[in-house]
């Protein structure tokens, strides 16, 4: 590793992503982020003159190779921090290990919501979850969009189920209707069928829970049926790729994200900044989540004085970073709050923020 | 009613384009015998490299459309003269090995190298689309649908009407005799396989104009592909049409009338009740006797 | 060695009625009837395409006859899949080589003996005393019937390294360990030359004295067919078309016509040293 | 016999793997001679026709067709050149039709009429395939296929034709037919070399005979000295 | 034959002591990973090699195996010791409803029938959220108290043990049915199915039992393996489960017993050892299995074997087509 710190030993952290298979695009992009924060700590000298080694391991969004990732980075490499693992299911497949090992482990990703539950002393998610976006956002999204009746859609994962869930419980709460709910596989290509149903039912807005290249191809489509309801929902919809892929069938449309390049403020401009230098593009919520996650660790490191774990657990808890989308502070069970979430319309090839919310995670 | 009426159209529309993917492997697995698991990455590399040819060189469709297929074509007859070639004969299972590890190889390289970002290629044809009564389609899908039936038919008139065609038929049952008969049978065995990557890469290149090409789509379309290859039949093209179709409509219908989240269990439902009922899928010949 | 019989001895072992079967629009056989008396060595003959191996095909459940009937030992068999025909002791050979290739000849035989080394779930998993055995009879009875067929040399050769002549053999090795009571052999001689051939004649009559009981052989080796027989019957088009003893088919126009030909009657006796 | 020798086989060896199968095998085939093989089963009469037809590689010697070297050529190239084998086993191809299997036998013959006028003849040699044209060759019985099998391989119009066990399977009548036709297109001037375990039908063809047995060309005989002399036959054959 | 007993054997002896041996949790959790790996490619293996048909559905079992553990164990409070034999014996009886469907198909229609049926069965999983929690998954199944108490290296030792307990039971069933008279006899179907029928061999039921037995050691290795990761979700089901079972078993050498368990043992061990590679892994890891097709077609018991290649090249394709069809 490279940096100011020179000849000291570096301080090891183990990162899990999906580096290959159908989610590969997400997780390359949480490496982009997470590899931009460590050489920014390493530009600036690493942590008490040690530098930040980040080591990146494949876990294919699957449960068992995950593990196999964990184990190696723990054994092997003896990584102070495990950051990982994308999938809810993989990450739930190492918490138990984090857990034996006793070593802190956290998430800027998944968002299953019961994995705070479990009681894990060493699981933090610097993330929302869809029941915090959502309770932030429904009811702006009602008012504002003037919603009567709404269809849900969503990929039929973990995720995908989530965001819909939650989503359609907060909105029918708030007595907008719902038409009509049903999932799509991740990879489909052709939904022309659904869209004919959800054009069928007529609802004011649809919403849609997908990531970019179901989102993107769906959109289209949506465009090509003439589908006049106002679409939004959650995914990382507010990044040019996005924007690119999906081209005119993407004006208007609105995303509830907790990280959008066009967030104002200092620290952003500046993340969007070097990230721009870094990679020619435009950060998006897994960059921001991979960015956040190293620094949140590097902090929290550097706050313990020391690379013991348990050190570095308590000071996770007391964790109080600014990130380019405010502030990230944890629940006793783990639980990210503080920091904001926008809903962002995109207007000219633009996300445009049209409102921002902080994710609160009371009880 | 108008609703039975789009979800018929959209069934086409996916039918088409099913059989269209399976094309390919109708020829390599139906007709040739070789279980080629790399096929849903010929189709996945067709659309990428479209997608470099397009947006990346700057070429036109059509243009960059000829090299990329010319391109995958060497590609598929390197594969069968220097790979394939050397296991033949060892039985199916050196062949699928043999597959299945090129098909990681091919997927992960492209990812290395490309990318895991979609890929859009521009679409040859654009504009508004059409509204004919309550259904909606458009310019580029009823194109790609023309295209799939022109491949399709073309590719049944080369096996059955014409003199290789025959020469291709008669090596894949017994290739000895082929030989004896002065079919040169490794030829046949290379341009095959090419003819079948070419085929793939077409179907990969077109629909990636429609949807969007991204390195880890293979699986999936390998799936697809062996299944409308076994509802027709192995190696019948009206076979591979009709299983395209079957499979189409079914979802559509599956996913208009019942939901989307489980469409993809209609088709593998039919598989089974198919091949329950005729063992040998819908259209194909049994020479067998004892 | 020879199997015990339940049936009584005036009951012939096979007997088919009306056996008929059409492929589309092609009358392949029709209503052939077709008898084998315990003991009996019955030879089917007739032209190329007649319906012999398709009658085979019948009698052992490979293929279902569109009309007719077969009874064995008094049971009927027609409708039965091929495996529950073996079973009662009817084991056929077939005309198209056909063996297991990547097995050494030895190895095939051993195969064969399936049906008396059959053992329970449990000797399978648990205790193999029993099934050992009938394993090791099933050796011993193996190397016999490789000797019987002088494959002795070959004896650990695998099959697909054989020539076609030795497969022949080897087939009728696999069929013989089965412990047929009716064995029917589509013909086994071809690819013997003369010699063998005749040499094969006397094996035949060895295996008829002492394995099995009945033989119903298809063979164009006229020799051969002529020398063992007890009994001949000729098809033609699917039908029978004469029945008799060796001398009075020799003697029969229309089998002349039909399948001996013109040659036939001097030299046919390409058998001569093989006669009975 | 004044005739210029067309094939010539000399000192050839051959092996599946690592078993030898021919052991320096040498003969000789004059135009328009038909020359039959003969043996006891596993002698090498049919890896001697697949070395020449290229079907299986030559470890060492010579094989020359017309004087070229033909050792070890790709077995279509050697069809091209005029040689025809037809295998052992039949090997029809069994998912196309009769008339398909014929017509392919002609594959290296551009002209379309010249393909129909000789699957025609062939046809008219054996009616029954007539009969059958539109069936499947894998659903004809044995000898049917074996008709089909000879008849394909006469459709290359070959100056050398191989035959490997013709009468296999043959009723005595339909073989004679096939004898017939041997001699037939042996008058027409093709050179024949023959493999044949029915002894009285190779001999009634054929006017030389080469023994072999385990690889090795033992005795090189007239057909009529062996017809007329059954003790050295079966010296030769075994039994 | 002996000389294959003996090696299993060997290889048995070999892993007992393997744990006293290293003590490193990472090396230890991927021996247990080769394990639940060893069995599942000898389950494979039973169906490819020995019943001579190719089964791509084969995740249908391990993951009904991993969804029976993790129900029992979580809603039913059932021990790990009830929960995996459990496992393979529902594993099993799935194995012969679905055996009695798909045996009755072969070649390329077996081969994509059983895909159907692992696919229907992710769907199901994937959509049934009531009794599998759909594709949010079974999280937190529970690990037996034993290994809770023995800390890190104990408790990988404990589940070392109860891998090579599996992988010992399998191999030993497997063995005995490979040698038992029915193992012939589906070698016999897979040499020449006329041939076994002319000889008395029922080649369906004969395919069922071997199908069952091989569907019931896939349920254990899913049992076991619920328990060892602890989550279990469709993706038990995926189809990379099924490569990575048939690159083991082919690489290693079908239709011996040995083969499946080498394969497995340099798969994992392959897979894990590329990791330096970086992005560069998976490519490297499609290039290695094509490299060993291209020079050890017969897999690496082929390799040991040195079977002489009995065919020269040059006529192999010809020489074996169109076999064990009689006509
Ligand atoms: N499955 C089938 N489909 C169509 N025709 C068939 C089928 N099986 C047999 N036949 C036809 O039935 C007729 C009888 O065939 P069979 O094999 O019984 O003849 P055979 O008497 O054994 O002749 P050979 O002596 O040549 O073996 C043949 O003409 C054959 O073409
Ligand atoms: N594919 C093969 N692999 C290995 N050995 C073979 C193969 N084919 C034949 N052989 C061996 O080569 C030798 C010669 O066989 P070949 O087939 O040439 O005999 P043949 O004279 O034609 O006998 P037949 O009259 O029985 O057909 C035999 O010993 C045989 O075992
Ligand atoms: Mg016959
Ligand atoms: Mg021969």
């Amino acid at each position: 590793m490279a940096g100011a710190a020179g000849a000291a030993e570096p301080i090891k952290v183990g990162l899990i992503e999906p580096l290959s298979g159908s989610v590969a695009y997400n997780g390359q992009s949480v490496v982009e982020g997470a590899k931009l924060a460590a050489k920014e700590i390493n530009d600036r000298g690493g942590i008490d003159g040690r530098p930040l080694e980040l080591i990146v391991e494949d876990g294919q969004c699957a449960p068992a190779n995950t593990v196999n990732a964990a184990e190696k980075l723990i054994q092997n490499d003896r990584v102070s921090v495990l950051i990982g693992a994308f999938c809810s299911s993989a990450t739930a497949a190492i918490m138990p290990v984090a857990d034996k090992y006793k070593l802190p482990l956290v998430t800027g990703v998944s968002s299953k919501a019961d994995l705070t539950e479990q009681g894990n002393r060493y699981f933090f998610r610097a993330a929302e979850t869809d029941a915090l976006l959502a309770r932030a956002f429904a009811k702006i999204m009602a008012r504002d969009l003037k919603l009567k009746s709404v269809a849900y859609i969503g990929v039929n994962d973990d995720w995908g189920r989530g965001g819909v869930a939650e989503f359609s419980r907060d909105l029918t709460e708030l007595g907008v209707k719902s038409t009509l709910v049903d999932y799509f596989d991740h990879g489909s290509t052709d939904f022309y069928t659904l869209l004919t149903r959800i054009r069928a039912a007529e609802p004011d807005g649809v919403f849609v829970a997908a990531e970019t290249q179901d989102g993107s191809i769906l959109l289209k489509q949506a465009k090509e049926m003439g589908l006049e309801a106002k679409i939004f929902g959650v995914g990382s919809w507010a990044t040019e790729d996005f924007i690119k892929l999906t081209g005119e069938a993407a004006e208007g449309i609105y995303a509830a994200v907790p990280y959008a390049s066009t967030i104002p403020g200092d620290t952003n401009r500046k993340f969007v900044e070097s990230y721009a230098k870094a990679y020619r593009k435009q950060p998006g919520k897994y960059g921001a989540a991979g960015y956040n996650a190293v620094n949140i660790v590097a902090q929290a490191i550097d706050r313990a004085d020391s690379t013991k774990a348990e050190a570095i657990r308590e000071a996770l808890a007391k964790t109080d970073y600014e990130a380019p989308n405010g502030h990230y502070r944890f629940t006793p069970k783990g639980q990210a709050y503080g920091f904001s979430a926008v809903l962002v319309q995109l207007q000219g090839a633009k996300p445009v923020v049209v409102a921002t919310s902080p994710v609160e995670a009371g009880q | 009613m108008n609703l039975a009426l789009q979800f018929l159209a959209n069934g086409l529309v996916t039918g088409a384009f099913y059989a269209l993917s399976a094309l390919g492997l109708t020829l390599i697995f139906g007709l040739m015998r070789v279980v080629n698991f790399a096929h849903g990455e010929f189709f996945m590399l067709g659309g990428v490299l479209g997608w470099v040819a397009t947006a990346v060189l700057g070429l036109d469709f059509a243009t960059a459309f000829v090299l990329v297929v010319a391109a995958m074509g060497v590609l598929g007859w390197l594969v069968d003269r220097f790979m394939i070639e050397r296991v033949r004969g060892h039985g199916e299972e050196s062949t699928i090995l043999l597959t299945i590890g090129l098909s990681i190889f091919l997927a992960n390289a492209t990812l290395y190298l490309a990318g895991p970002a979609p890929m859009k290629v521009p679409a040859p044809l654009t504009g508004k689309p059409l509204f004919l009564g309550p259904v909606v389609l458009t310019k580029s899908r009823l194109a790609a649908v023309a295209v799939s039936v022109v491949l399709v038919l073309g590719a049944y008139l080369v096996i059955h009407r014409t003199r290789i065609g025959r020469a291709m038929r008669a090596t894949f049952q017994d290739a000895m005799a082929a030989k004896l008969s002065g079919i040169r049978t490794e030829r046949i065995f290379a341009a095959t396989f090419a003819l079948g990557t070419m085929l793939a890469a077409s179907a990969g290149m077109l629909l990636a104009s429609i949807y969007s090409a991204q390195a880890s789509v293979g699986g999936l379309v390998s799936l697809k592909a062996f299944v409308v290859v076994i509802l027709g039949g192995m190696g019948s093209f009206p076979g591979a049409i009709a299983g395209g179709l079957i499979l189409g409509l079914s979802e559509a219908f599956w996913g208009g009338y019942v939901s989307t989240g489980t469409v993809d269990i209609v088709g593998f439902v039919m598989v089974i009740l198919i091949l329950l009922f005729r063992p040998r899928g819908l259209f194909s010949l049994n020479a067998q006797r004892a | 060695m020879r199997p015990e019989t339940t049936a009584s001895p005036a009951a012939p072992l096979l007997r088919a009625e009306r056996l008929s079967i059409t492929f589309g629009g092609i009358k392949a056989v029709t209503d052939f009837d077709l008898t084998v008396g315990d003991g009996e060595i019955v030879s089917l003959i007739g032209p190329n395409g007649a319906g012999k191996t398709t009658c085979f095909n019948m009698l052992t459940g490979f293929y279902r006859p569109t009309g007719g009937t077969a009874q064995f030992r008094g049971q009927v068999i027609t409708g039965l899949k091929p495996h529950a025909i073996a079973r009662r002791g009817l084991v056929r050979s077939f005309q198209k080589t056909s063996v297991m290739k990547n097995l050494t000849v030895f190895e095939n035989v051993v195969t064969g003996h399936y049906l008396q080394t059959r053992q329970s779930l449990m000797q399978t998993f648990l205790f193999e005393g029993a099934s050992k055995r009938a394993a090791e009879a099933a050796r011993q009875r193996s190397a016999e019937i490789v000797q019987l067929l002088g494959l002795g040399t070959r004896s650990e050769t695998p099959a697909h390294h054989l020539s076609c002549g030795d497969l022949r053999l080897l087939e009728v090795g696999v069929a013989l360990a089965a412990r047929p009571t009716l064995l029917m052999l589509d013909e086994p001689a071809a690819g013997l030359n003369t010699a063998e051939a005749n040499a094969f004649g006397e094996v035949l009559r060895t295996i008829v004295a002492t394995q099995v009981r009945s033989l119903l052989l298809v063979e164009h080796n006229m020799g051969l067919v002529m020398g063992v027989s007890d009994r001949i019957v000729v098809m033609n088009f699917g039908r029978k078309l004469i029945e008799g003893t060796p001398a009075e088919i020799l003697g029969s126009d229309e089998v002349r016509e039909a399948y001996l030909g013109k040659g036939a009657a001097g030299k046919g006796a390409a058998g001569k040293g093989a006669g009975r | 016999m004044s005739a210029r020798t067309v094939l010539a086989v000399s000192d050839l060896t051959a092996a599946y793997g690592n078993a030898t199968a021919l052991h320096g095998v040498s003969l000789e085939v004059r135009e328009g001679e038909t020359v039959a093989l003969i043996g006891a089963n596993g002698a090498g009469k049919s890896t001697t026709l697949r070395t020449i037809s290229g079907l299986l590689a030559a470890r060492s010697g010579r094989i020359a067709w017309e004087g070229k070297d033909i050792t070890n050529w790709p077995a279509d190239r050697v069809v091209a050149a005029g040689l025809s084998h037809c295998p052992e086993e039949r090997h029809v191809w069994p998912e196309m039709t009769v008339e398909e299997n014929l017509r392919l036998g002609g594959y290296l013959c551009g002209s379309r009429r010249e393909v129909d006028r000789r699957a025609a003849l062939a046809f008219g040699r054996f009616p029954r395939l007539q009969e059958r044209a539109g069936q499947l060759a894998g659903t004809l019985s044995g000898g049917e296929q074996q008709m089909l099998a000879i008849a394909r391989a006469l459709m290359s119009e070959p100056r050398l034709l191989m035959l490997d066990e013709p009468s296999l399977g043959l009723s005595p009548k339909m073989a004679e037919d096939v004898f017939a036709v041997v001699r037939d297109i042996n008058r027409h001037g093709v050179t024949v070399l023959l493999v044949e375990q029915n002894v009285h039908n190779a001999l009634s063809v054929a006017s030389r005979a080469y023994v072999l047995e385990t690889g090795r060309v033992t005795a090189e005989r007239n057909a009529g000295d062996l017809r007329d002399d059954p003790d050295l036959l079966r010296t030769y054959l075994g039994g | 034959m002996t000389g294959e007993r003996s090696s299993l054997l060997f290889v048995l002896v070999l892993a007992a002591v393997f744990p006293f041996a290293v003590q490193n949790p990472y090396i230890l959790h991927l021996a247990v990973i080769a394990g639940i790996y060893v069995v599942l490619a000898t389950s494979l293996n039973l169906i490819v090699g020995y019943v001579g048909e190719f089964s791509l559905g084969h995740t249908a079992f391990f993951g009904i195996g991993a969804y029976a553990a993790a129900l029992l164990s979580t809603a039913a409070g059932l021990p790990i010791w009830l929960t995996v034999p459990l496992a393979g014996l529902l594993a099993g009886l799935f194995g012969i409803v679905i055996g009695a469907i798909t045996l009755r198909l072969q070649g390329p229609y077996f081969v994509i029938v059983t895909l159907a049926f692992a696919e229907v069965l992710r769907i199901v999983a994937t959509n049934w959220i009531g009794l599998t929690n759909g594709p949010m998954g079974i999280a937190g199944v529970p690990q037996p108290a034993s290994v809770a108490a023995a800390g890190i290296v104990g408790g990988k030792q404990i589940y070392y043990f109860m891998a090579a307990g599996m992988v010992a039971v399998s191999l030993y069933l497997a063995w005995r049915l490979v040698r038992s008279n029915s193992g012939r006899a589906a070698v016999a179907v897979r040499e020449n199915r006329f041939v076994a029928q002319s000889i008395g061999v029922d080649p369906f039921l004969t395919a069922m039992h071997v199908f069952t037995l091989s569907a019931v050691l896939a349920g254990f290795a899913g049992g076991f393996y619920a328990h060892y990761v602890s989550f279990v979700g469709p993706e038990v089901f995926r189809f990379s489960f099924m490569a990575s079972m048939i690159i083991m078993v082919l690489m290693g050498g079908k239709g011996t017993l040995l083969g499946p368990v080498l394969g497995a043992v340099i798969v994992v061990g392959l897979e894990e050892y590329l990791r330096q590679a970086q992005e560069l892994r998976l490519t490297l890891f499609g290039l290695i299995v094509m490299a060993v097709v291209l020079f050890a077609p017969n897999g690496l018991m082929g390799l040991l074997a040195r079977r002489p290649a009995w065919l020269a090249r040059r006529a192999a394709p010809a020489l074996v087509s169109n076999q064990g069809e009689p006509a």
